[in-house]
């Protein structure tokens, strides 16, 4: 199991965004996104997960294996903690959610709603998530903002054990993960120029 | 000690504890015995015939429908300016309780409306202005059941309930511009002339008191529940907090 | 106060505004009563007043969710009531907004579909001044039921059992002021009651509909 | 799919959930509907068919934003559209259980609205039956409409917009089985073809709504 | 003008959430409010801009001189950067956006869409709307979530001279601002212990 990535070209909106971003993960790597805001971060990783289809190039991935957290938290506010992370144990095949509550310490919040959490514990019961779905791949976007120091080092460690488990993650961020010995990547490089030929039809080609 | 010593909800619970028994007993007496009287020891209506005892369910229940309403409208009131919870806890118990009056009105009087008008249901004024009071206790209820925060859903149905009155006495109105009806007028005013003879009339008061006693029976015993619940709820939070 | 107009105004014309879904609405739904009806064209002409006010009302009703909603879920709100205008204010224009951009164009698209429903002629001179002076009201009490449910996540329908009964005494003095005026009658009385209605409801629910803004934002 | 199942109705029926919030809105336009076209009965009742089924299919309709808007909003959709349920299960679950908590009480309420309206005895049992076969095409399609608008701000109205014109041919054959039934005469043909318009559907939509679905996220 | 907030007691939802704050911030004060996920900053914060009535206690604030930023960014999707910008402008009696452009470098984006922002370009829109509120008391709720270093550092620079220009700021974050010489206050110490009396009249007083 591994994810490859070759000269993928992403747009937003019809805007041509990323183009010809590439890079190669095994199982136990990791890989941290950087770049500057309205970079693509985003945009890359939701075409990872498949919610985008890129505009050219490749990704090849075992087939439902990622995970993706986004800036949104897709929690059910009228649902208690312990609900929603049932519910997407169910979803995902009903594994236990004993190593989620422990890894993100939510075992005091098991039964209070989630419309009533602060926004770092809303953040920690979403990121919890990704233990439930017992999925290899992680694509994770800005997972730890709103997260307090020892929320952030919680989740460094949930990634390693991730990673140490053979699974694999990229994730965007601006702050330090603390993570060492895992590769990272600026994608500025692949901002897409103008002068570059992008993808549009009604751009190609001469004057209509 | 002023009477609002009694919004206290210990005070309360301690005072409602006390009568609730007193209340219970004397509500199951004068509504039984109302409702015998009214059943078996009356006569026959020379045009009705015996489906004019329909009235001791009837009348009660329409009457008790809108004055717990008015209730809830005081009880709101004194929220607003007061802030005391048991006024709002009372008025939340109230709610249900107007509401199956109301039904009990409704259904009592389309029972009785299909032998005298021929049909279940006309569009007259007054059962048209008790459909929408039905609405406005709908209403009332799903918002104290959607907001979940209890003070803010105490405010927001209290402006509610002062706005829906207002709204319900032209709404009365404009209903009578908008149809005249069939519905009986007043058979209890002080007018001897159109009064209901006496034979209806006393066992009618008895279980008109009799239904009253039953409201203020249900609404200390629904007050003193939502009491009981919102203790719950703070020390099951405290716990949660701890 | 004038920026926050059109703002609203802005927003309602901007591409997935809203703007025109309320005409929309209104066209369908008139056109759906035949279907449910039956065709004869007597039926409808008799319940063409009640069905062109019903499908205003309810036209209007759906459309209330804009007034607050989306402004409370972006987080505006908040920021609107910290700003230096009162709350008062604020939920007046918005329900001018609404109006302007849904009563106004109901008002002008009414006898489009009245002659659709086979509206008598004497009946369209009452039916756009029931609607023009009933419409206000309309957006004044929406305004007030969308901030009672401001912060529920499924507002919308929750609203719509609170607003619909209030609507009732427009309705009745709205449709009751075109059936006359169908019929031939005099319809001056219900369109007075009418105009009083409006009158009471725009002084007094900016008020009621801040009191409520208030205590959904603590 | 039958945890999906679960969650959707606990949330349902949940505070704030909006279950029962769909029978009120029926309730209210069929006690409204009095109110524009006046309180005669022979009137009431020859429109009554009518004004049921479109009672119904709006409070379908009003509840339709339910089935995906909430999840789009709060990210749970882009997770569910990579977890490792067909998309089309996906939307079938959803409508399904839109229909249990909005369609089944509507069929179970129906009756005691028709004796408002004074529906002739001999159209009740049409009534029923017609609104049970009619209402889970009406929460199918809706699904499709739902799934069509969920990314936009404002989709309500627009959808409503989209879902009424594929209404149509549901509300023709029920109102038209009811109203036959009410008049005595023989409703089985228009009933057959409601039971083969929802089928279709039945078997269609779930596609076509997991294709929206799809665009929709990108 | 100060902001003086004295035995300061709030409450979310009726639960009791902080007792006994206090300080005080004279012009061209900082307070950063420092404590885990959950302790009651984002309560704070409302309660300091008037949104939450405190239960106790006392602000001592000139009438119309805070601003607040929530979590939530407050922004119009449909309307353009630079439409948001204007009316917010309006609102608060119509000065002029350039120095809010300037401060955090929007001139490229003042005619793209707010929707289609990334989620950076998002919050620094929102901070630049605290620019043109013209107001001398700034609340921030995590004003540098999604931010990079650099915009990080912009905001910095930001909240730097409103203070110089005599202003005063309560922020709360995780992160460190690089804002030297402003005070902190950790708020941990004021979370609101069962132990203490409630202000809840269905607690006070024995069994019922
Ligand atoms: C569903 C149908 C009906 C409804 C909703 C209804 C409702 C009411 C209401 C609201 C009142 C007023 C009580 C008050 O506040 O004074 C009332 C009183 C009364 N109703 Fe009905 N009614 C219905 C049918 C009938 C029928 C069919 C009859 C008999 C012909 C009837 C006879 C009376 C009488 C005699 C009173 C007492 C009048 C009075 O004391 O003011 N009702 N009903
Ligand atoms: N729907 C859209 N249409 C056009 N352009 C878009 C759209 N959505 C995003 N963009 C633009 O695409 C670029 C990349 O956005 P993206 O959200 O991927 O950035 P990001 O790296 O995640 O930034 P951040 O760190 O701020 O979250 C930005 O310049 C943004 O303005
Ligand atoms: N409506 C509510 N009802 C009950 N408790 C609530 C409610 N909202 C928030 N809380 C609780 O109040 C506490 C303080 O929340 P608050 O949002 O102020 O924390 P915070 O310091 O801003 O945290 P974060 O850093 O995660 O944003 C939390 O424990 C939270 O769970
Ligand atoms: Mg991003
Ligand atoms: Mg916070």
């Amino acid at each position: 199991m591994t994810l490859v990535v070759d000269a993928l070209s992403c747009a937003r909106g019809g805007v041509p965004i990323l183009t010809g971003v590439g890079f190669a993960l095994a199982p136990g790597e990791g890989l941290v996104l950087r770049g500057p805001n309205g970079s693509g971060k985003t945009t890359l990783l939701r075409a990872l997960a498949g919610l985008t289809p890129p505009v050219a190039g490749r990704i090849d991935a075992p087939e439902d294996a990622i995970a993706y957290a986004g800036h949104a938290d897709g929690l059910k506010a009228q649902l208690s903690v312990a609900e929603n992370l049932t519910f997407w144990a169910g979803v995902f095949g009903g594994r236990d959610i004993s190593a989620a509550v422990e890894g993100f310490d939510l075992a005091g919040l098991l039964d209070r709603r989630a419309g009533n959490l602060s926004a770092g514990q809303k953040r920690r019961l979403s990121l919890a998530r990704l233990l439930v779905t017992g999925r290899p791949i992680w694509c994770l976007d800005e997972p730890t903002v709103s997260l307090d120091t020892q929320n952030v080092a919680r989740f460094g460690a949930a990634v390693r054990g991730h990673l140490d488990a053979g699974g694999i993650a990229v994730i965007a961020t601006h702050i330090d993960l603390g993570l060492e010995d895992v590769q990272s990547l600026d994608i500025t490089p692949f901002i897409a120029r103008t002068e570059r030929q992008s993808a549009d039809p009604f751009l190609s080609g001469g004057a209509l | 000690m002023s009477i609002w010593e009694y919004a206290n909800p210990r005070k309360f619970m301690a005072l409602s504890g006390a009568v609730l028994p007193w209340v219970s007993a004397a509500a199951a007496i004068v509504l039984v015995g109302g409702l015998i009287w009214g059943f078996f020891f009356t006569p026959d209506d020379f045009r009705q015939g015996s489906t004019v005892k329909i009235i001791y369910l009837h009348v009660p229940a329409a009457i008790m429908a809108t004055s717990v309403w008015f209730m809830m409208l005081v009880t709101s009131l004194i929220w607003l300016i007061r802030r005391h919870h048991v006024s709002a806890l009372a008025a939340k118990a109230a709610a249900p309780v107007g509401m199956v009056f109301t039904l009990i009105g409704l259904f009592t009087g389309a029972v009785w409306g299909q032998p005298m008008w021929g049909s279940w249901w006309e569009w007259d004024p007054r059962l048209t202005a008790f459909l929408i009071l039905f609405l406005f206790y709908l209403g009332y209820i799903a918002l104290w059941e959607a907001v979940e925060n209890p003070d803010a859903a105490a405010d927001l149905t209290s402006v509610l309930c002062l706005v829906g009155t207002v709204f319900a006495v032209i709404s009365r109105y404009a209903i009578l511009f908008w149809n005249q009806g069939l519905h009986q007028g007043a058979s209890l005013s002080m007018d001897a002339e159109e009064n209901v003879a006496d034979v209806f009339a006393y066992p009618l008061w008895t279980s008109i008191g009799g239904f009253f006693l039953l409201f203020l029976a249900l609404v200390l015993y629904r007050t003193r529940t939502e009491i009981r619940a919102r203790r719950l709820q703070a020390l099951v939070q405290r716990e949660r907090m701890a | 106060m004038k920026g926050l107009l059109l703002r609203d105004l802005r927003l309602a014309f901007r591409a997935g505004g809203g703007f025109g879904l309320g005409l929309a609405f209104f066209l369908i739904v008139t056109v759906l009563m035949p279907f449910g009806i039956g065709p004869e064209t007597a039926t409808l002409a008799r319940i063409a007043p009640g069905i062109l006010w019903i499908g205003a009302l309810l036209a209007c009703l759906l459309s209330l969710d804009r007034i607050f909603a989306l402004d409370w879920e972006d987080g505006s709100l908040d920021l609107l009531a910290t700003a230096p205008l009162p709350l008062e204010a604020v939920a007046a224009v918005k329900a001018l907004a609404h109006w302007i951009t849904t009563g106004l164009p109901l008002v002008a698209l009414s006898p489009v579909l009245a002659v659709l429903l086979n509206l008598p002629a004497e009946g369209f001179p009452w039916l756009i001044a029931s609607l023009t002076l009933g419409t206000p009201a309309l957006s004044a009490i929406g305004s007030f039921g969308a901030a009672l449910t401001v912060g529920l996540r499924r507002g919308g329908l929750l609203m719509s059992l609170l607003v619909l009964p209030l609507y009732v005494p427009t309705l009745i003095f709205g449709a009751e002021a075109v059936r006359r005026g169908a019929d031939g009658l005099d319809a001056a009385t219900p369109l007075a009651l009418l105009a009083g209605v409006t009158l009471a409801t725009l002084a007094a629910m900016p008020f009621a509909a801040a009191a409520a803004l208030r205590v959904n934002l603590r």
